[in-house]
């Protein structure tokens, strides 16, 4: 048992007219150390028989007081934190901090830096949703995937691996643009990627797509309506896969967004399976993305000009970008001296964390298993 | 007794019917009986009516009864006590293992069944010449053959027990349906 | 020798007919061994096949290619500390695993490996079995109660749920192939595992074949339904890591927890024993009628000590492709070791095979004879293995209602029907 | 961009906080136009007029101020108008996606609490943000009735500022452990402070720093 | 030893029958009562079975197959009212099941 005291579990049930067989009614505490929530989430599920009544999501394993870190740390020292909120993610991360904090003192970054950000951003939206996949097939019983997915998830830590030191938390980018040029080679390295890749997405598909335990599974689970899904805050491939055609990159674009072709996949139930049909179309669209991205990429500086000290002015502002998770903002008050008077995060996980127990009413234990996993949570980012 | 019969007993198979296996299987069988009816907790009382069950198929094979004891062990072993288990897994109250265990009248029910062990004693005694001491040989290797033909028949002509045989599966599905209407909370 | 030893050796039925106490102690002692052995290396073939399928090269260190690999398992599972949660009922718990264990050994009592090459020939050997393996369940079923916590208790319930339910559906289906031995002259069918081989092989058909498409049909249920009985991927929900982190062995560990292990493995096989005496001719080999003349029986005589002559090349080119680095001088010289054994017990094989080829009953004769029924017997079984690891590579686990709908909506429905219609077909035909 | 006369109302940062280094960047940029991206002094906020705005300040008159700062807008409303806005500006103006509520803490202003609503609109392809002062100890009604999104939101408000949700259904801390003293994204909570007590009785250590 | 007799599988059935009784009779969880009932069944069986083999005819083996069948249906009907009961009640003792309504 944690040492968290909230065991009462406050969950708003329909009270039954008669005292009922006890044992049917079971109150179980998945996590926080359970192999498929994703880290350190605990699920409180109430459960009749293996039907699932409510649950309650106790969070906050993981919390580390990343927005109070902000207001003690210069900007240029916070941007290394950002990549430990969704460690799976972290270059969406720090594209969304370097993009707020530049608007903040409304300085653009160079073409190239962009460029090279849309790149990598890009090619770190494919191993978010390769991890993914991997855990979500597991999750769900289907072993192999999960290797396949790490194989060529690899290929793209390597090239963020030569890009800036670094696999996983990656600091890639800096406030005004980017610290590195690219190395030799790297529009060589992405281009063989994506010829490298394109093959195994269909290996993916080819494994789950139409395999009948897979649609079984994962068909009408974790139903979430467009109106639900809106009025939960719920974003990013679960609520493109509810039907509502909506992505930042589209919607309000940032970085170089707005000179690409792409699409916007969508689902139309809303379950776990246009979920997954969504992220596999998304990561598709990425690889349409860095092909045209890298054959664009243009000459020229990849920093702005900013002081060496960061100093934005007073006034605050709300900057968000499409993370793969869903939609990532940063609401950063200044107060014109070299901390953030406040900085807030505002993670897609833990709004659309907060979408499971509607998901999963009704549904079975299996089932829940299976709703964590395609809400793509990281513990990371929801804890901060 | 027959002396035919007895030559058919002798020259058929090898006699598995030891003492030993006897009163092993004998002693097996009582002694879980009487854990079943003294356990406190109902599955160590459940487990010990396994094995008796077990132990009283192991007689039947002695008995040349292999069928009967196949049919016991699938269907009691392997179905009825699962069931069991499963119920007493369902109704797991933790107060029933500091309750008492016997019922406020059990003084008289122990004298009851005193009484009819009594009767068995001076019936088995009294009619101890009823029984021959050497029993007949039944067809083993045809065991299940001539059961089947009992209760179904055989080419075109209906077995001696086949409307009984019908009238069970009636009670079974009687009982299926009884079972499901019983424990669903919603019909 | 003394004449209980010599007493059975030309005797052509299994020792427990013969009445021969002796050897069948040793047969009990061979397939006890047998099986044991077999679980280790299904444990080692397990974890490198999946490797395999998944990108990666599972067991590499212990041993050459870790084939040493599953004894280093097992004394690690020995030698760990069995813990007994406090709240367990002790005595239950310490009983679980061996019920399990037990009802998956004693299947082995009846599983004819050949004509004679069986503990003993029950002649209700096919309801035994069927008996004795739903025993299987109430291991599980105490575990998970005798845990005395979440999981395993929701483990326990769901498995002995599925294989209640399974075992209808399993049971019919045996029931179709029973049905189809008593399609004979006399009209006398049998329970009797050797029994049911015997009418295969003098009705000339495999019943996978026979009444095409009911044989197969009914061994496609039983397929199905015997991975759900060992609670195998796609059907094992009861020890869905994902949801119940182990489902009912979740409170065990270390040498209980590997019984639990070893009943399962010998659980699959036994099963697949089934599969293989009811449908797949049990002992016979492929084309045993079609190909009957003395020289095909010779070449496929030659197949055990070929199969065992491949490995032992596969072995040895495994030696040659080893890195020449002095660090692997160790394994390869293991490795050679290993495929020298192989090579040896391949040439063993064939001299057995050449010598005995004279269908007369001196005893390399029969010892050929031996050699091959348990060959093919082993071969097929051995296929039936491998799918088990196919499955859990390649499939995603059912939810545990759908598992139900499969086996009461799917399974008994057309088993039910493949009964009838077999019975149907077989009275129009005699 | 700000080539108007400055704006009536000061944006609220500086006038809460009256940081010296805050003052003088604000009133020296305030006469130059902020052209050059790398100029220490950066837009000031203008305000912002809008069919929306003019509807809703005829309305509600002075309780309400709308402003644009870098092209982003902000209502700033008086703290008893909230629950009517948020729900008018839900159904009237189709703000249907509640993004962000957060708040953000001036201790040396009367009402110390900034309270936002980060608001968008799926239609309209426009970000709202709505914002209030409350005092420290105030509450302020919940808008979980509005968008169910705000529940956790409200909780995590309450557990990093100790800001009362009225009506909030299940008002309780979120990431820190329950029995908790402190909400540490108050200004004064410092960056090692810590529930000492909580952590050795829970934790069985000393300290967790 | 001696050799085995009808009579002896009839003290053994005997003695399992007077168990069954003495459970049946004295215990209150009302599952061990049933499965004291399946102990007397048992009983039966082995004597039917014993006889079957004493007159060398299967009557006695096809009437056990049907207090086989029985028992099943037995079981599963008892355990159907004993989990509505309990559902209801809370209970599973036989001497707090003393209502006819509840």
């Amino acid at each position: 048992m944690s040492p968290r005291t909230n065991d009462s579990a406050n969950l708003d049930l329909e009270t039954r007219e008669k005292p009922y067989l006890d044992s049917n009614e079971l109150i179980i505490n998945m996590g926080p150390q359970h192999p498929a929530t994703h880290g350190v989430l605990r699920v409180i599920l109430k459960l009749d028989g293996e039907k699932v009544l409510g649950t309650e999501c106790v969070i906050g394993y993981l919390h580390r007081g990343v927005e109070k870190i902000a207001e003690n740390r210069t900007y240029t020292m916070f941007n290394p934190y950002v990549d430990r909120m969704d460690y799976v993610a972290a270059v969406s991360n720090g594209l969304g901090y370097c993009e707020a904090v530049e608007k903040l003192m409304n300085v653009e970054a160079p073409a190239r830096a962009k460029y090279i950000r849309v790149i990598l951003t890009e090619l770190n939206r494919i191993a978010s949703h390769q991890l993914w996949l991997g855990t979500h097939a597991l999750d769900i019983g289907a072993m192999t995937p999960l290797f396949y997915t790490f194989r060529d998830r690899e290929e793209i830590l390597k090239i963020f691996e030569k890009y800036c030191g670094a696999r996983l938390t990656t600091h890639a980018f800096r406030i005004g643009g980017c610290q590195y040029e690219t190395y030799a080679g790297f529009e060589k390295d992405v281009k063989n990627f994506l010829s490298f890749v394109a093959p195994k997405i269909d290996e993916y598909e080819t494994l789950l797509t139409t395999n009948r335990i897979w649609l079984e599974r994962t068909k009408n689970v974790g139903v979430i309506s467009a109106a639900d899904a809106i009025a939960l805050g719920v974003t990013g491939p679960v609520l493109r896969a509810s039907g509502v055609k909506w992505d930042l990159r589209k919607a309000q674009p940032y970085a170089a967004y707005s000179e690409f072709d792409f699409e916007i996949p969508i689902g139309t139930n809303g379950d776990t399976y246009d979920r997954y049909l969504v992220r596999m179309a998304e990561i598709r669209q990425s690889l349409r993305i860095i092909e045209q991205a890298v054959n664009g990429i243009p000459e020229g500086p990849i920093m702005a000009k900013v002081p060496k000290v960061i100093k934005p002015p007073v006034g605050e502002i709300y900057h968000s970008i499409e993370a793969p998770k869903g939609e990532l903002g940063y609401f950063i008050v200044s107060d014109g001296s070299t901390q953030p008077y406040r900085l807030r995060v505002r993670p897609p996980s833990f709004v659309n964390l907060q979408a499971l127990d509607v998901m999963v009413r009704g549904l079975l234990v299996a089932d829940v298993v299976a709703v964590i996993g395609t809400l793509d949570i990281v513990l990371g980012e929801v804890d901060r | 007794m027959n002396p035919g019969m007895n030559s058919a007993f002798n020259s058929g198979m090898a006699p598995v019917a030891t003492p030993f296996f006897f009163y092993m299987l004998s002693g097996l069988a009582i002694v879980g009986g009487l854990l079943v009816i003294t356990r406190r907790n109902a599955v160590h009382s459940a487990l010990a009516l396994i094995v008796t069950l077990l132990a009283v198929a192991g007689l039947y094979l002695m008995l040349y009864a292999p069928f009967v004891a196949g049919v016991q062990i699938i269907v009691y072993a392997g179905g009825i006590m699962v069931l069991f288990l499963f119920v007493i897994m369902l109704v797991n109250i933790e107060r029933s293992s500091k309750e008492r265990r016997f019922n406020r009248m059990w003084p008289v029910g122990l004298a009851a069944a005193c009484a009819l062990m009594a009767l068995f004693v001076s019936a088995f005694v009294k009619g101890r010449a009823l029984f021959p001491d050497r029993m007949m040989s039944l067809p083993e290797s045809s065991n299940t053959q001539q059961i089947a033909t009992m209760l179904y028949g055989e080419a075109g002509r209906m077995g001696q027990y086949t409307f009984a045989f019908e009238i069970a599966s009636l009670l079974l599905l009687v009982a299926i349906l009884g079972a499901v209407i019983m424990t669903k909370k919603k019909i | 020798m003394p004449n209980f030893v010599m007493s059975y050796l030309g005797s052509t039925v299994t020792p427990g007919e013969a009445g021969n106490q002796f050897w069948a102690l040793i047969y009990v002692l061979i397939i006890f061994t047998g099986v044991s052995v077999a679980v280790i290396a299904m444990n080692w073939i397990e974890r490198k096949a999946l490797a395999h399928f998944q990108v990666r090269l599972g067991p590499m260190r212990v041993g050459p290619h870790g084939l040493l690999q599953p004894f280093a398992d097992a004394l690690k599972l020995m030698l760990k500390e069995d813990i007994i949660p406090a709240a367990a009922d002790q005595f239950v718990f310490w009983v679980a695993p061996l019920i399990g264990l037990l009802a998956a050994f004693t299947v082995y009592t009846v599983i004819p490996f050949g004509p004679s090459q069986a503990v003993s020939d029950m002649n209700i050997g096919i309801l035994f079995m069927l008996g004795v393996s739903s025993l299987g369940v109430l291991g599980i079923v105490v575990a998970g109660w005798a845990s005395n916590s979440h999981y395993p208790l929701i483990g326990a319930l769901r498995s002995s749920a599925q294989m209640v339910s399974y075992e209808v559906a399993m049971g019919l289906a045996v029931v179709s192939a029973v049905l189809m031995t008593s399609m004979n002259e006399k009209g006398t069918g049998t329970l009797s595992m050797i029994g049911i081989v015997q009418a295969q092989q003098q009705q000339g058909v495999w019943f996978i074949f026979k009444f095409f498409p009911l044989g197969f049909i009914a061994f496609v249920i039983f397929s199905i339904a015997m991975i759900a009985e060992t609670n195998r991927a796609p059907f094992d929900m009861a020890e869905a890591e994902s949801e119940l982190t182990a489902g009912y062995h979740t409170e065990y560990s270390g040498l209980r927890w590997s019984l639990f292990m070893l009943a399962e493995y010998a659980a699959m096989i036994a099963v697949s024993s089934i599969a293989v005496t009811l449908w797949l001719g049990g002992w016979m080999r492929p084309f045993a009628n079609l190909l009957h003349a003395p020289a095909w029986d010779f070449i496929f005589s030659l197949f055990p000590g070929l199969t065992f002559g491949s490995l032992a090349a596969i072995a040895f080119v495994g030696v040659t492709r080893m890195p020449a680095h002095s660090f692997f001088k160790i394994q390869r010289i293991g490795l050679a070791v290993f495929a020298a054994l192989l090579g040896f017990i391949a040439l063993l094989l064939l001299a057995i095979a050449i010598v005995g080829r004279s269908a007369d009953a001196s005893l390399a004769a029969r010892f050929n004879e031996g050699i091959d029924y348990v060959y093919w017997f082993v071969l097929k079984v051995a296929v039936f293995m491998y799918l088990f690891i196919w499955y859990r590579a390649t499939w995603p686990r059912y939810r545990f209602d759908q598992l139900m709908r499969i086996g009461w909506k799917v399974l008994l429905p057309i088993s039910l029907g493949v009964l009838v219609v077999t019975a149907i077909v077989g009275v129009i035909v005699s | 961009m700000a080539e108007e006369v400055k704006s009536p109302a000061p944006p609220p940062p500086p006038e809460g906080e009256k940081k010296p280094a805050a003052e003088k960047p604000a009133a020296a940029a305030a006469p130059v136009a902020p052209a050059k991206p790398a100029a220490p002094a950066g837009p000031v906020p203008v305000p912002w007029t809008s069919p929306l705005v003019e509807k809703y300040r005829s309305q509600y008159g002075s309780g309400l101020d709308a402003q644009t700062y870098l092209g982003q807008n902000y209502l700033t409303v008086d703290r008893s108008l909230i629950p009517d806005i948020l729900r008018l500006l839900r159904d009237e103006e189709q703000f249907d996606y509640c993004v962000d509520i957060t708040a953000v803490h001036y201790p040396k202003r009367e009402k110390q609490f900034d309270v936002l609503w980060i608001l968008y609109s799926f239609p309209r392809n426009e970000r709202v943000r709505v914002k209030t002062q409350i005092a420290d100890g105030a509450s302020i009604p919940s808008s979980v009735p509005i968008w169910p999104t705000a529940n956790w939101l409200e909780r995590e408000v309450y557990d990093m500022f100790g800001i009362k949700f009225d009506g909030h259904p299940d008002l309780k801390r979120i990431l820190l452990p329950d029995g908790w003293k402190g909400h540490p994204l108050r200004k004064d909570y410092g960056i090692l402070q810590q529930d000492q007590e909580w952590v050795q009785i829970n934790l069985g250590i000393e300290s967790g720093q | 030893m001696a050799e085995i007799t009808t009579l002896h599988y009839l003290v053994v059935a005997a003695a399992l029958f007077v168990l069954g009784v003495i459970g049946v009779l004295t215990r209150r969880n009302v599952v061990v009562v049933l499965m004291s009932i399946e102990l007397i069944l048992n009983a039966v069986n082995l004597n039917l079975v014993a006889f079957s083999r004493m007159w060398g005819n299967l009557h006695g083996q096809v009437f056990s197959i049907f207090i086989t069948v029985d028992a099943a249906a037995e079981a599963a009907v008892g355990l159907g009212i004993l989990i509505a009961f309990f559902r209801n009640t809370e209970t599973i003792n036989v001497d707090e099941i003393d209502l006819l309504k509840w």
